[in-house]
């Protein structure tokens, strides 16, 4: 894929930046940071992760799966223990509530792995090192023609480095 | 695109690993099922049953009374074949034994475990054929001795499923019959299944 | 050992155990992970059935009195020994003792084949050799004439081999043999025939309005407990015309426990209480003597008075004047005119005949010191270990030229012999013994020798045959042949009459009878401010019973102390002496001295301390050897003018050691911290005439709507469901009342009345037998205490508290909370028998993991021991504490802590599993008993009769105070007994709902004295 | 600013910061935490003796595993009726210190408290390893430890399941459930760091297991948006679960009848004693670790401040349950009951409970001193007391218990027998082992965070301006 790849030494300017990004709709942008910043959040404003949606189903699957099993395993073989009825929903709740919070997170980290894409082990266009360290960064993809304006901007508003990916 | 082939992968083995389990589970897999013992006299079943016409209880003697089958003494065994076929290799092995007034070591083929009650006179009784749990026995050894013999062999996993299912599903009385080789008269295909206790400490104790 | 073939199907051999197979196949769980052999018969015996059981009717040789027993014969196995309830004298009870013959028999450390002594050591020989050289010997004495100086000393039985072995030595020109019994009363006897003309009159407690006992523990040990048992206990349960109990000595034995009232009085003074009663002494005298207050014998004397005919006085007095004691108290019969009431001189019992008396074996003994004892024969007595010290039996029996023992086991005496025959145990050989006057019961083998052994009245055949005189007369195979020949209707009577428990008849050789008669050697009473009470262990008796391990594991009934030596002090004194429990205590008197760890007792006199008999064996095998002390060390050289061995009046010095051991008891806390476990009331109470006692019925208050109802609720469903089952669950299974298994029609159930329980503890033996538990007190089955360094102690297991008797009796006392100020007699036991209760609705259930006990649809607890992985959670919810765990590998003969080494294991219960390492076990209510009397009913094609079997506990009781069946049938005796006046359940305020319903004990007060329920 | 260069000496008396708003004054920007944290992975020789030392135990209590199995489990001390001995107190002491960490990385996120920052990762370590120490005991504990599986639901052909209604099945449940998701709960949180690494790894071998680690993370917005809400919501699955799991623990006590068990105050009473233990344990490791690793400017006096205030809290809760506990024994007038808690305070197991009253009750007293409260020396000690007090609370629980129950025929005694004890050194040697890996193999604090709450570069405007309502969140 290609595009434009700008790195940004101050979280001020790369908001700015993203800004103007937006406005000039060059092409979809990709905006790297060592952390989450709640000034990158508002400047892409993004929709709601879908991540919830995961979880709501998971622990719902959850939890009927874990009442299921002990009700139908202690009527399909029935037992008395202490003069207690064969399901007694009541302790069963507990497994029930288990499983919900087992099934429920493990859907939720499959969401977001889904959501994000990883693992994923090829690499990426538009990435640098050191995204992960001090500096900001901002991917443009673009053709070749959109490419200089979006150089130029990203220069305008104080890129540390800027840099073609072909 | 290569990407989500590899992913789908994942399910996959997911359900193999599911499907192994259970087959692990339900099949004799981890039975003795099929086990199979040199013994110390090739005997052979199905003349006695066949040729002969032998009841099992000739040599079961117990098998209706007792929790013990029992087995055929060695006086038994010599009761006949002091004259029949008196001159065959493994005969004369049994005649060794009653020469030295010993009884014969036989390998223990069906064996359940001793944490196991298991009352053979009721299930006699109760009109379960033999075969219904030891298969083609009255067959063992049809082709003699000598050429390509075949042992007893446990044919059924005798594990507690195996026992289980018959008690709570009941024995089927034409099943058995057919499995004995017996007719199926439409009176035992009328009979509805026997079924039994299946409380643990029916076996358990 | 001999695999002898003919003894069919070796089941034993195969039947591996639970724990093995767990472990090789964990996964699995069944397959056959180690291919068994699978053994037929080489002839099939006729009438045998393998893998069914059958019961030889024969008679036990553990005591003289000879009970007629049963053997439970599995493929050619005795496997249980249970009592005969076709025999007079104990109608199908046993006592502890008889139940261990098994263990006797397949005791692993028995002589395996005849021995001969080469320098110090005996060496194994052939049959042939041993007689080549004994009829050498022989010989040689005969030749010298000195036959006459002959000894054969025989432990003492009744019937026909006593007077077949006289005639026998009379045709060698030898003497009569001597027949003696350590634990026998000599006294006693020698009174009785004084007094009543008769050795042992049958004791009617029925007819009994009071029983004065001067120190007869007649319901342990004391003539002959099973029947004095059962008849006591019967009186006992006609509760308000039941005779009560004055116990009177210085030590309160169990018999003592089981009195209304206890007169402590000192040792030696019963003479003058008996004076008093008779009336040639006064009240005020007795007192003085006894050193107990004057009301207490006016008391005493009025109440002798008031009960006339019914008064029944016994005596078990040991010590100088031990006969005319017992002279003195059958006085008092006679005077109350009670002979023929309750003392049944006409209903005699033949047990004693021909008994030797210690006098008569101590002449023996100085005759061998002298030298002049060319030849000693001893079989089965064992006087090495059952002589005091100062009678000087091993210097003397050392000096014999040749001595000859019959003994099966290596035990003291034997060790000392240059020749041992080896003989058969009673459950290998033929005899017969006599019951009461005038009947017989005939003794049969019941399996092949278990080793290389022969029945000594064989070896008499076969000795006299290699002498030419005498071979004419003994022309016959062995001794049965010589029986049946001589048997009254020969073949076809003898058949016939072994199919009976008892016939009438007399011995085929009349036995040669003695007066117990000796001049008086009195014992020195000795220095020392202790009296010292010796007396006879109930379970090991002088020490025949330590090398089985059964009966060193059941504790002793009394103090709850198994496989150690104690000496009993009362608290008073502890406190005096600064006496802490298990500190050393050291007793010396005129004859020896002992030490071993201190049992603070309050049935004991402040001025005396006990210690029984039994223990300090320096051989007898790993079961008996170097545990305890030896009692006899204490008792000094001398008899009563019958004889017997003057145990009771000896004084001694006790000293205190700093260092201590912990006592190897199975008690907790001897008190019920008003819990209401044994509860009592007194008749009054019982009659409606005062209110209901202490655990009247609220000892925790709660709703009026949870109260548990009296017996048992039925039918079944509604406690294997429980109050909050939910009845709409669509397939309730097998708990479903239609169900075709029909097991939800069946409520097995279980009642103990207290009433009748006496705590003699057979019951435990019992249980031991019926369901393979393993005893874990043996030295050998220690744990670590270092990675190289193992408990070697006796018990140090159960000091662990880990036995594993499913059934205990727990004993429990009441009043006397102050007792270590000052002494005071007045304090109540009781005594329950605790095993699972089999709860509907059991705590110990619903929190097992993986459903290893759950509840069964005919109302049994089920412990599943393959399915259990051993969290103990169960026990830890059982408020009964009825579970038990097995920490080792108890039947994995591999482990070090194998409870049964070859042979041992031959006696194991098949149709039971020996439980492995590693699971939870409990009382089952004998499931396998039920399950096939469930077959025998279907093979028959009928349902169960009610009553038509019972548990192996209820079946030994010889009180019958445990009755068990199906409580849902109101046709089985059970049903009736749950809704007795005086039925509880334990804790039944934890709303369990048990299946075990208890009866209350029933007190007895003294007339005069406050109720002291 | 030039005066935050170095780390900063906060007075004695600092002024007392609200636990919410713990900053990291000394630290200037991104690189900064990025070299610090990275520095901490070089190995030493003193990391090598500590590991070595841990191993070694470690093999002791394996040993003899192996030893017990052999035998059976009459080697341990067990005394019937005590059926229950040192391997369930050692399982519920390391269950209850796996408690803290959760807590501290998901109830706290909840609660926006800022000095969770730079201990959490620490803590759930700790937690997870802790977790896998307790899940062993119950194994150790049974006796047919092969066997074990039967108490998980798998289809079979003995077509038996286990008991649901069996608390230790819920235990099975909850520990399994607990442990899976405070791993996964570690490991979300160690992604973006493991990118860190691996972008500043050299070695191409490492730096190929990193990047497979890190799962390509590249700090995309999407991934962070994804991330931050996933994040959001294991925290909530947690909370709740922190809560549950040591309530199932003390089930297994609660629901059974024994005196001293049965009581409905155990699930609250255990939870505040797992979180007071925790915290305790997060002391002991963090510390030190602050110490070797020259972590005082992310770990400040504020931070151990804060974390004291938390231990004072719940020592106080703990506290007045036992109280409690003699209370209702009293009030219940169940004779057995009250014989029970006098026998345990004033009979044979009066020296445990005082012991526990001590290191739970009295001690943590102290730290109503704020003087104490920022004395890291004190700190450690007192941590190392309420540990011993923590692990005196179970032996309390469940050994006077059993041993005076309904039936006093079967009152009883228990010892400790050489094995418990090697078990209770091989239970420590497992857990440092781990640990100890950990801390040389991995960030043990959250890099990404971190950063979170530093100041982030600016062209114009305020230098350093913490933006407080924000601190520590995500969105």
């Amino acid at each position: 894929m290609r595009g434009v790849t700008g790195a940004f030494h101050e979280l001020d300017t790369t908001v700015a930046a993203i800004e103007d990004l937006k406005k000039k709709r060059l092409g979809d942008v990709t905006v790297y940071s060592p952390t989450i910043r709640h000034e990158l959040d508002h400047a892409i404003d993004a929709p709601v992760s879908v991540v919830r949606r995961f979880t709501l189903v998971g622990g719902l699957l959850g939890v009927s799966f874990g009442y299921w099993i002990a009700i139908w395993s202690s009527n399909y073989w029935p037992l008395v223990v202490g003069g207690k009825a064969f399901a007694s929903w009541i302790p069963y709740t507990i497994i029930g509530f288990e499983v919900m919070v087992l099934v429920g997170a493990l859907s939720t980290v499959a969401g977001m792995f889904i959501n994000s894409r990883i693992p994923r082990l090829t690499t990426t266009t538009g990435y640098d090192a050191r995204f992960s360290g001090g500096y900001f960064g901002i991917f443009i993809a673009c053709d070749a023609a959109k490419a200089d304006q979006a150089e130029a901007l990203l220069r305008q508003h104080g890129a540390a480095e800027v840099r073609r990916e072909a | 695109m290569t990407v989500k082939k590899k992913w789908t992968v994942i399910p996959g083995f997911l359900a193999l690993a599911a499907a192994a389990t259970l087959l692990s589970a339900y099949s004799g897999a981890s039975s003795s099922q099929g086990l199979r013992v040199e013994q110390p006299v090739k005997f052979v079943h199905a003349p006695h049953v066949q040729k002969a016409g032998m009841n099992c209880l000739y040599c079961h003697s117990a098998a209706n009374k007792s929790p013990d089958p029992g087995n055929a003494s060695v006086a038994t065994c010599m009761g006949c074949h002091t004259l029949v076929k008196a001159q065959s290799a493994e005969i004369k092995k049994v005649a060794a034994y009653a020469q030295k007034n010993q009884p014969i070591p036989w390998n223990r083929v069906h064996k359940v475990p001793d944490y196991v009650q298991f009352p053979h006179f009721r299930h006699v009784n109760a009109g379960v054929t033999c075969q219904s749990c030891h298969g083609q026995i009255q067959n063992q050894g049809a082709q003699g001795p000598d050429t390509n013999y075949v042992p007893v062999q446990q044919v059924n996993s005798l594990n507690m499923g195996w026992c289980i299912n018959c008690h709570v599903q009941g024995y089927k009385p034409a099943e058995g019959a057919r499995l004995a080789g017996e007719k199926v008269t439409p009176e035992l295909e009328a009979m509805p299944p026997k079924k039994a206790r299946y409380d643990c400490a029916v076996c358990h104790y | 050992m001999t695999t002898e073939a003919g003894t069919g199907v070796k089941r034993r051999e195969f039947l591996k155990i639970l724990g093995a197979t767990g472990a090789t196949t964990a996964v699995v769980g069944c397959s056959s992970e180690k291919v068994g052999k699978l053994i037929p018969y080489v002839t099939s015996p006729d009438n045998t059935v393998p893998g069914v059981s059958q019961y030889y009717a024969t008679s036990c040789r553990e005591c003289a009195a000879a009970c007629g027993v049963l053997a439970e014969v599995r493929d050619g196995r005795p496997i249980k020994l249970e009592g005969n309830p076709e025999h007079p004298l104990n109608r199908g009870a046993i006592c502890a003792t008889g139940l261990a013959g098994i263990q006797g028999l397949y005791n692993p450390d028995r002589y395996r084949s005849p021995m001969v002594r080469e320098g110090n050591a005996l060496k194994p020989t052939t049959w042939d050799k041993a007689y080549e050289l004994l009829a050498q010997k022989l010989g040689e004495v005969k030749s010298k004439g000195q036959a006459g100086n002959v000894v054969f000393v025989n432990q003492h039985e009744t019937g026909t081999f006593p007077g077949f072995l006289d005639q026998w030595l009379k045709e060698q020109g030898m003497p009569a043999h001597l027949s003696v019994d350590s634990t026998a009363p000599i006294a006693t006897i020698a009174a009785n025939q004084k007094a009543y003309g008769t050795a042992w009159p049958a004791l009617n407690f029925s007819a009994a309005k009071l029983v004065v006992s001067f120190g007869a523990d007649f319901l342990d040990g004391w003539g002959h407990s099973v029947p004095q048992q059962l008849d006591w206990a019967d009186a006992r349960s006609k509760l308000d015309v039941a005779p009560r109990l004055i116990y009177i000595g210085a030590r309160r034995s169990l018999t003592g426990l089981n009195a209304d009232q206890w007169i402590a009085a000192k040792a030696g003074s019963e003479m003058a209480i008996c004076a008093a009663l008779a009336g040639t002494g006064s009240a005020a005298a007795a007192a003085e003597a006894a050193n107990v207050p004057v009301a207490t014998i006016e008391a005493l004397v009025k109440a002798v008075a008031d009960a006339g005919n019914g008064i029944m006085a016994l005596c078990g007095v040991t010590g100088n004047d031990a006969v005319e004691c017992g002279v003195m108290v059958a006085e008092i019969n006679k005077k109350g005119g009670a002979v023929g009431t309750t003392i049944n001189t006409a209903k005699a019992h033949g047990s004693y005949t021909g008994l030797a008396s210690y006098a008569d074996l101590a002449a023996a003994v100085k005759n061998m010191d002298a030298g002049t004892v060319p030849l000693a024969f001893v079989r089965g007595a064992n006087p090495a270990h059952t002589m005091p010290k100062s009678a000087g039996f091993a210097a003397a029996f050392a000096k014999v030229a040749f001595k000859v023992s019959f003994s099966s086991m290596p035990d003291e005496t034997a060790q000392m012999a240059d020749l041992v025959l080896p003989d058969n145990h009673w459950l290998e050989s033929w005899g017969d013994a006599v019951g009461e006057n005038g009947q017989i019961s005939l003794q049969q083998p019941t399996l092949d020798p278990v080793f290389d052994t022969r029945s000594t009245s064989d070896v008499l055949i076969d000795l006299a045959k290699k002498d030419q005189a005498l071979a004419a007369k003994y022309n016959v195979a062995d001794f049965r042949t010589w029986y049946i020949s001589k048997f009254p209707g020969g073949a076809s009577g003898f058949a016939t009459a072994l199919t009976k428990a008892s016939v009438a008849g007399a011995p085929l050789v009349a036995t040669t009878t003695r007066t117990l008669a000796a001049t008086a050697t009195p014992v020195a009473e000795g220095a020392g401010d202790f009296f010292v009470q010796v007396y006879p262990s109930p379970t090991l008796g002088d020490g025949a019973g330590a090398n089985k391990p059964w009966l060193q594991e059941l504790p002793d009934p009394v103090t709850k102390i198994a496989w150690q030596s104690w000496i009993e002090v009362h608290p008073s004194t502890a406190k005096k002496l600064g006496i802490k429990e298990g500190a050393h205590l050291t007793i010396e008197t005129a004859a020896g001295k002992v030490t071993a760890p201190a049992y603070i007792y309050m049935g004991v006199r402040a001025d005396t301390v006990g210690i029984a008999l039994g223990q300090g064996h320096t051989a007898y095998g790993r079961f008996a050897q170097n545990i305890g002390v030896n009692a006899y060390d204490l008792v000094s050289h001398g008899w009563d003018s019958a004889g017997g061995l003057a145990i009771g009046s000896v004084k001694g010095k006790v000293t205190v050691s700093a260092d201590s051991s912990p006592l190897v008891t199975t008690e907790g806390s001897a008190r019920q911290h008003g819990r209401g476990i044994a509860q009592a009331m007194t008749l009054a109470a019982l009659l409606g005439q005062e209110a209901e006692d202490e655990h009247g019925h609220h000892n925790i208050p709660g709703l009026p709507s949870q109260d548990f109802r009296t017996g048992l609720k039925a039918p079944i469903a509604a406690d294997a469901q429980g109050e909050y089952a939910n009845p709409l669950a669509k397939d309730k299974g097998m708990y479903d009342a239609g169900h075709s298994s029909k097991m939800e029609s069946r409520r097995w159930a279980m009642t103990i009345d207290l009433a009748r329980c006496t705590g003699c503890s057979a019951c435990v033996t019992a249980c031991y037998s019926e369901n393979n538990i393993p005893t874990v007190g043996a030295p050998y089955q220690g744990r670590a205490l270092s990675p190289v360094t193992w408990d070697e102690r006796p018990g140090a297991n159960i000091i662990k508290g880990r036995e594993m008797a499913w059934l205990r009796i727990e004993r429990y006392y009441e009043g006397n909370e102050n007792t270590e100020n000052e002494f005071s007699p007045d304090f109540e036991t009781r005594f329950v028998a605790m095993m699972c209760q089999h709860c509907g609705n059991a705590p110990c259930e619903p929190v097992c993991p993986v459903y290893a006990t759950y509840h069964s649809p005919d109302g049994l607890n089920v412990q599943v021991y393959n399915r259990c992985v051993g969290t103990r959670y169960c026990s830890n919810n059982c408020p009964y504490k009825v579970r038990y765990f097995n920490w080792f590998g108890y039947g994995e003969p591999e482990r070090r802590q194998y409870a049964w080494p070859e042979p041992m294991h031959w006696g194991l219960n098949p149709d039971v599993t020996v439980r492995g390492k590693g699971v939870m076990e409990k009382c089952s209510f004998c499931v396998q008993r039920i399950r096939e009397a469930e077959h025998r009913a279907r093979a028959e094609d009928r349902d169960l009769n009610p009553d038509e079997f019972t548990v192996a506990c209820a079946q030994a009781c010889a009180s019958r105070a445990i009755i068990f069946g199906d409580a849902a049938d109101e046709n089985w005796t059970v049903s009736k007994l749950a809704y007795d006046r005086r039925a509880y359940h334990v804790f039944e305020e934890l709303n369990a709902y048990t299946a075990v319903v208890y009866l209350k004990k029933v007190n007895y007060p003294a007339p005069a004295a406050p109720a002291t329920a | 600013m030039a005066s935050v260069a170095h780390p900063v000496r906060e007075g004695i008396r600092g002024p007392n910061i609200a636990s919410a708003d713990v900053q990291l004054p000394a630290v200037r920007d991104y690189e900064q935490v990025d070299r610090d944290i990275i520095a901490t992975l070089g190995f030493t020789k003193k990391w090598f003796l500590g590991l070595s030392v841990a191993v070694l135990a470690m093999l002791i209590g394996a040993s003899s595993w192996i030893y017990q199995i052999y035998w059976g489990l009459g080697q341990a001390g067990y005394e019937p009726p005590v059926m229950w001995g040192n391997y369930i107190i050692t399982f519920v002491f390391w269950v209850g210190i796996g408690h803290a960490g959760t807590l501290i990385s998901a109830i706290l996120y909840l609660f926006r408290a800022g000095f969770r920052t730079s201990i959490y990762r620490a803590a759930e370590a700790m937690t997870v390893f802790a977790v896998m120490t307790a899940g062993l005991f119950p194994i150790i504990h049974i006796g047919r430890p092969w066997k074990f599986f039967w108490l998980i639901p798998y289809p079979n052909w003995r077509l038996l399941w286990p008991n649901f209604k069996s608390p230790l099945v819920w235990d099975v449940f909850a520990i399994s459930t607990y442990l899976t998701i405070s791993t996964t709960f570690l490991f979300i949180g160690l992604i973006p760091d493991i990118a860190v690494l691996r972008d500043k790894e050299t070695n191409p071998m490492r730096k190929r297991i990193l990047s497979i680690l890190s799962l390509g993370w590249r700090n995309s917005d999407r991934e962070w948006r994804h991330f931050a809400k996933a994040y959001l919501f294991l925290a909530a699955f947690s909370t709740p679960l922190v809560l549950s799991v040591h309530s199932v623990v003390s089930f297994d006590f609660a629901m059974a009848l024994t005196p001293g068990w049965h009581a409905s105050i155990f699930p609250p009473y255990f939870v505040a004693g797992a979180i007071f233990s925790g915290f305790a344990m997060v002391w002991t490791i963090a510390i030190p670790m602050r110490k070797w690793f020259k972590l005082e400017h992310y770990i400040t006096l504020n931070h151990l401040d804060a974390t004291a205030k938390v231990v004072l809290f719940t020592s106080l809760v703990v506290g007045s349950a036992y109280l409690i506990e003699f209370f209702i024994a009293w009030y219940s007038s169940v004779r057995a009951e009250q014989e029970f808690f006098w026998n345990r305070v004033f009979g044979q197991w009066w020296w445990a409970a005082w012991t526990l009253l001590l290191c739970n009750m009295a001690m943590p007293m102290s730290l109503w001193s704020q003087k104490l409260r920022r004395n890291p020396t004190w700190l450690f000690i007192l941590s190392l007391f309420i540990n011993l007090g923590m692990w005196f609370e179970r032996f309390v629980i469940v050994v006077p218990s059993l041993s005076h129950e309904f039936e006093p025929w079967q009152w009883g005694h228990y010892t400790v027998s050489w094995v418990d004890m090697s078990f209770l050194v091989g239970s420590f040697g497992w857990f440092f082992m781990w640990f100890l890996l950990f801390v040389k193999q991995l960030p043990v604090m959250a890099i990404a965070e971190l950063k979170e709450i530093v100041a982030p570069r600016m062209k114009h405007g305020h230098g350093h301006g913490h933006d407080h309502h924000h601190a520590g969140g995500h969105e």
